[in-house]
């Protein structure tokens, strides 16, 4: 099988080896859960409880405060000790509902329904929406939304993103390893919401068992394929997984479904399996724990709400050299840490942490030189060079002419700069002072 | 624009045109005699650089001719009544311009002397044809020797260092067409005075 | 004339020469500073011409400052600027016949200079006649000025001598006294006045430098 | 939970937290290092003056580019190597016998007024190599035109001159050079090995596809502008080079000679002065091939590499305006 890929993109040192063989491991359930209410793109959610009250595991504490937004739920049963703004991994204050973990982990009642295949799309959708599900591969969009198309814009395709391009993150290879049923039953889900005869899991190469599960799991059926795809960073952006199964270019500024095109996350697909057969919200989700500073690497189910003090303290600690750099998410578009007291939320895929050996000092940078090593790994297609010195200089409504929103923010650039110019940042800079 | 606006633009033109007209009238009449004297008594000693033994008012203008399509003139030179020489102006077309050249030869038709009137060659290499290293060159050659050589040479024209083209333009575009030039127009003439 | 006058009118020779330079600090006039300033002789010589030339428009142009009606006024200057050059021509052809040789056929192109045409539309068409004069004075002195310092770098570093005299035995840098080095000679001595203009005096420098 | 936040200076910073290995610096000492085939093989044909004539280029380049720095109290960069890369092309641009000032001389204006004036390195409009030996050219033509015959006597100081492939075809024909190279595979070969009169570091054209073909494999320059350029370089000479008419020239000699490979691989590929889109870089190969063989054929200069890639660099903000690169997903929405 050729390998599918798109144009430009970079190789990373990948790094997966240190926790792509540790099975998920469930992480201790936390004294106390920090749940923030917005944990998705889109309205914030409102409290429903209020301090002092009992809540139980999977009860809905905050609900959803529009369309593009997603229900909250208690993680751990307990009372609800505190009600206001705490930091969370992407470095905002945000309003959080904290809850003391009684230890008694007494579910509230879940619908289960073992014949959810039957069901209508409606309902189905329904189900998703009340379990608070969102892109768990970080952009945490809210799923129901995603799966309501408008009518203009029909949706032919199905893809399940096992691409996993990030370095250092596991948690959808192992997935795809441990549960490859629950996720192509997941898929199935999708494909029966959307009403879709076709659905593909796309998976980069440097996953061989991933594939060979995935693609035992689905031997029989032709409407679902598993695709090897090159290992490349982006691989697992939308844009250019489409482009790479199905050859399909996504217009600027449109989104997958102007293609006929869903794009859902390898551990959304799980959730929303878990969601529609046993009605179970996301009050957990996979979280690689990694990195050369710590300890043990470990792929953790850990609860929303868990701090990752904790989940550091479960995987042994720090190393002796001690950390550098803590990271939530991806080396390559997740966000450093100055505080361990931060929750894990629905999007958050892995905590990494950087031992000195790793870390690249990010030290003053030079001119550009003009070398067009951004220009050829851009998977937009863009011109960062342009971009970051238009952006340097304050000539920020320049930026647009070179496509500056174009721009997802995928680190390429600034990844091969020889200069080592933040050019990421100077873009999100550019962007801040101009309007589409 | 009013009719008083017209008066005014028709009034100020006539004053200036007046007062123009009269300034420059004024330092023409003063000056104009002096200019066309003075550019014959050049051009007469330019000539009679070319060929100093010749009587004055010894050079006698011959005809035109149109090299590169640019007006030249050609001359015979006298002393007491016999014929002497001639003088050719010429044009080539060197590297960057048209070099206008000057250059006498005697009844044997060989070169006595050239000179490089105008010129606008590169600075410092081929505006080189225009000193006297290079002019003397010329002295005493023939139609047959008018070619350029890139060594050292006593027979032919030597090149001035790295200016070959300019120095080929001088030679064979210039003095050696002028000389074929002469040699056929003073053999017309002589048809012409038999017949 | 008054004593605040004279103060005044030497206030304007300086701000010829020094703070409004034709080509150093207004940058105008470039083609001329470049195509006869291979040699000191012919950059002092043009430069006079257009000291002549400048002085005299500007004040025929005060003296007729009010009689011109302002709709014609540029051509009208035109008419007046190639009166003169004209005269200069002319004069020169008949009484400095060596130096024609060398100029003759610049002398001509002088109607043409931008700075003369903004001399008179800028300060001798506002200005009384004795104002004038001395501006006209002023930017002649400083286009002047101006054309014997390029031409002066340009023929010691491109010939090795000056005002034909040689006077450096090393070989010398041609591309000085070709067009190329012209421009380069213009440029570092406008970026030496605009340096001297930004260390001493707190300027912003000249030409183009607007902005960052 | 307090504890490790005291324990632990954590280093906080935007995204990407990974970068590549490679740095500027890096880059300008590879392409250096990819130059010493080229280099030792001027050594040899030219003797000490050549190894003199380069060394001064390089210290000069260094010191003029520091002295700059410090007049200007600018941060000191002449460690990243883009000072010492200058200095050692320019200096391999250059006859071995020239007069030591004209290595001085000609490497302060390509430091100090090319690239420093500009603003420092990636502000250059023009390659500073380049300008510097073109200004040297212009200004002592006779010394940078007096070619050093090749010879391999490795301590010899005296020198005899002697003319370049190109200029002998140019003023005396292909036959004269066939004659003074024996017959046309002599020619081919000597041409290659690199034993003609010539630049220091441009005459070996194994040594320079040696050290092009160590670039191309560590990716530091993409084929585009060298192959469009020789393939100009190639196709014209073919078409208009011969003496009988068309479709009789000897492209070989064409792309063998002259500064070519040194030019189309080290010199048009400077990052900073040609255009940084693949297409505009195409466009560019082809600008420089079409210049230099106008100047070879039709201009007063038998070589016109030098001038070709200068010229082609003004265009290069022009190139790299209306050649973009083509914008994921553009196309697509102007279409509907």
């Amino acid at each position: 099988m050729s390998l599918l890929t798109f144009e430009g993109g970079i190789h990373p040192p990948g790094h997966k080896e240190l926790a792509e063989h540790s099975p998920i491991v469930d992480a201790k359930s936390p004294a106390r859960a920090v749940i923030p209410l917005s944990q998705h793109i889109g309205a914030p959610c409102e409290s429903i409880v209020e301090m002092g009250q009992e809540v139980k595991k999977g009860e809905v504490i905050g609900n959803p405060g529009g369309f593009v937004s997603a229900p909250v739920h208690a993680s751990v049963s307990g009372k609800v000790v505190a009600n206001g703004s705490f930091p969370v991994p992407n470095g905002r204050m945000v309003p959080c509902v904290v809850i003391e973990n009684d230890g008694k982990e007494e579910w509230t009642t879940l619908r289960d329904s073992p014949d959810y295949m039957d069901l209508s799309p409606e309902e189905l959708k329904e189900k998703i929406k009340d379990a608070g599900i969102v892109g768990l591969g970080g952009a945490a969009f809210p799923s129901h939304v995603k799966l309501s198309p408008p009518k203009e814009k029909p949706i032919d395709t199905v893809i399940i993103n096992g691409a996993e391009c990030e370095p250092y993150l596991t948690a959808d290879h192992r997935l795809m390893v441990e549960t490859p049923s629950d996720v192509v039953a997941g898929l199935r889900v999708i494909m029966k919401i959307l009403g879709v005869e076709k659905g593909f899991i796309g998976i980069e190469n440097n996953k061989p068992d991933a594939i060979e599960k995935m693609q035992q799991t689905v031997s029989g059926e032709n409407n679902i394929e598993v695709k090897a795809l090159q290992v490349k960073y982006p691989q697992g952006a939308e844009k250019m997984l489409i482009k790479s199964i199905l050859d399909r270019d996504v217009p600027a500024g449109g989104l997958p479904m102007d293609v006929g095109v869903v794009v859902h996350n390898v551990g959304t697909a799980f959730a929303i399996f878990e969601a529609c057969r046993y009605g179970k919200p996301i009050i957990e989700r996979v979280v690689t724990v990694t990195g050369l500073g710590i300890m043990e690497q470990k792929n953790l189910r850990a609860r929303i709400g868990t701090l990752i003090s904790r989940l550091i303290d479960e995987c042994g600690g720090f190393t002796n050299d001690g950390p550098v750099k803590v990271i939530v998410g991806g080396p390559m578009m997740g966000f450093a840490q100055y505080s361990m007291d931060v929750p894990v939320i629905k999007g958050t895929s892995g905590v990494l942490v950087m031992s000195a050996a790793e870390y690249t000092p990010s030290e003053k940078f030079g001119p550009c030189i003009r070398c067009g090593r951004c220009i050829d790994v851009c998977p937009m297609g863009l011109m960062p060079s342009m971009l970051s010195l238009y952006s340097e200089k304050g000539h920020y409504e320049e930026c647009k002419e070179y496509n500056l929103f174009d721009c997802f923010e995928c680190g390429s650039c600034t990844f091969v700069c020889p200069s080592k110019r933040p050019i990421v940042q100077l873009v999100r800079l550019a962007k801040s002072q101009v309007k589409p | 624009m009013t009719a008083k606006d017209i008066f005014k633009i028709t009034a100020n033109l006539v004053v200036i045109y007046v007062v123009g007209g009269l300034l420059l009238a004024f330092v023409y009449a003063k000056t104009s005699p002096i200019i066309f004297l003075k550019n014959k008594q050049e051009k007469e000693e330019a000539l009679q650089k070319m060929m100093p033994n010749a009587d004055k008012k010894g050079i006698i203008k011959l005809g035109d001719w149109y090299p590169h399509d640019k007006d030249a003139e050609y001359f015979v030179a006298k002393k007491d009544g016999k014929i002497i020489g001639y003088i050719v102006q010429t044009f080539a077309k060197g590297y960057s311009s048209y070099i206008n050249i000057l250059f006498s030869v005697g009844t044997d038709f060989r070169v006595k002397k050239i000179d490089i009137l105008h010129s606008a060659e590169t600075p410092g290499l081929g505006d080189e044809i225009t000193l006297p290293y290079f002019k003397k060159r010329f002295r005493g050659k023939d139609l047959a020797h008018l070619k350029v050589v890139k060594k050292p040479s006593k027979e032919y024209i030597e090149a001035v260092t790295g200016a070959t083209i300019s120095s080929r333009a001088v030679t064979e575009d210039g003095v050696r067409k002028g000389l074929e030039f002469l040699i056929k127009a003073l053999k017309k003439r002589e048809v012409k005075h038999e017949q | 004339m008054s004593n605040e006058d004279r103060i005044s009118n030497w206030q304007l020779i300086k701000n010829g020469i020094f703070k409004e330079n034709t080509i150093f600090r207004l940058v105008i006039s470039l083609c001329p500073s470049i195509a006869v300033t291979n040699s000191v002789k012919n950059g002092f010589l043009l430069g006079v011409a257009v000291l002549f030339v400048q002085t005299m428009v500007n004040t025929t142009v005060a003296i007729f400052r009010k009689f011109i009606h302002p709709k014609i006024r540029i051509p009208i200057f035109m008419l007046i600027i190639s009166g003169w050059v004209t005269v200069v021509d002319m004069v020169m052809a008949a009484y400095a016949r060596a130096a024609y040789k060398e100029i003759g056929l610049y002398i001509q192109i002088i109607v043409a200079f931008a700075s003369i045409l903004a001399r008179a539309e800028m300060f001798a068409s506002k200005n009384r006649v004795c104002n004038a004069f001395f501006d006209g004075l002023g930017s002649g002195l400083g286009f002047l000025l101006a054309l014997v310092l390029i031409s002066f770098f340009r023929e010691l570093l491109g010939r090795g001598s000056l005002w034909g005299f040689h006077i450096v035995q090393a070989k010398p840098m041609l591309i000085f006294i070709l067009p190329a080095g012209g421009f380069l000679a213009v440029g570092l001595l406008m970026a030496f006045f605009n340096w001297i203009d930004m260390r001493f005096y707190g300027g912003k420098g000249a030409g183009g430098a607007s902005g960052h | 939970m307090e504890a490790i936040k005291k324990q632990h200076e954590l280093v906080v910073s935007v995204s990407p937290h990974l970068k590549s290995e490679e740095t500027t610096s890096r880059i300008m000492w590879t392409v250096s290092l990819s130059l010493l085939p080229a280099f030792i093989s001027g050594a040899y044909f030219f003797g000490p003056r050549a190894v003199i004539t380069t060394a001064i280029c390089i210290i000069t380049a260094l010191l003029s580019e520091r002295a700059f720095q410090k007049i200007t109290n600018r941060e000191d960069t002449i460690s990243d190597g883009s000072a010492f890369l200058t200095g050692l092309l320019l200096g391999m641009n250059l006859p071995a016998t020239v007069p030591f000032y004209i290595p001085i001389i000609g490497t302060v204006v390509a430091i100090v007024i090319t690239k420093q004036l500009f603003g420092g390195l990636g502000y250059n409009i023009f390659n500073p190599a380049l300008i510097g030996r073109a200004f040297v050219l212009i200004t002592w033509p006779r010394a940078m035109t007096t070619w050093m015959k090749p010879d391999a006597a490795f301590m010899r100081f005296d020198a005899i001159s002697a003319a370049t492939p190109l200029g002998i075809l140019k003023e005396e024909g292909l036959a004269k050079l066939l004659a003074l190279f024996g017959d046309k595979l002599n020619l081919y070969t000597e041409l290659l090995v690199g034993h003609r009169a010539g630049s220091i570091g441009e005459t070996s054209v194994i040594a320079l596809l040696l050290g092009a073909a160590f670039l191309v494999y560590k990716r530091y320059i993409s084929l585009h502008i060298p192959l469009s350029f020789i393939g100009t370089v190639a196709v014209i000479a073919w078409l208009f080079g011969g003496k009988e008419g068309l479709f009789t020239g000897d492209p070989l000699i064409h792309i063998m000679s002259g500064g070519l490979m040194l030019g189309a691989f080290f010199m048009a590929t400077d990052y900073v002065t040609c255009p940084s889109v693949k297409k505009g870089q195409i466009v560019f190969g082809i600008g420089c091939g079409l210049i230099t063989m106008l100047i070879r054929l039709k201009g007063g200069y038998p070589e016109g590499v030098m001038f070709a890639i200068l010229l082609m660099n003004c265009f290069t903000p022009l190139i790299d305006r209306n050649l973009r690169s083509k914008v994921f997903g553009f196309m697509k929405k102007e279409a509907k």
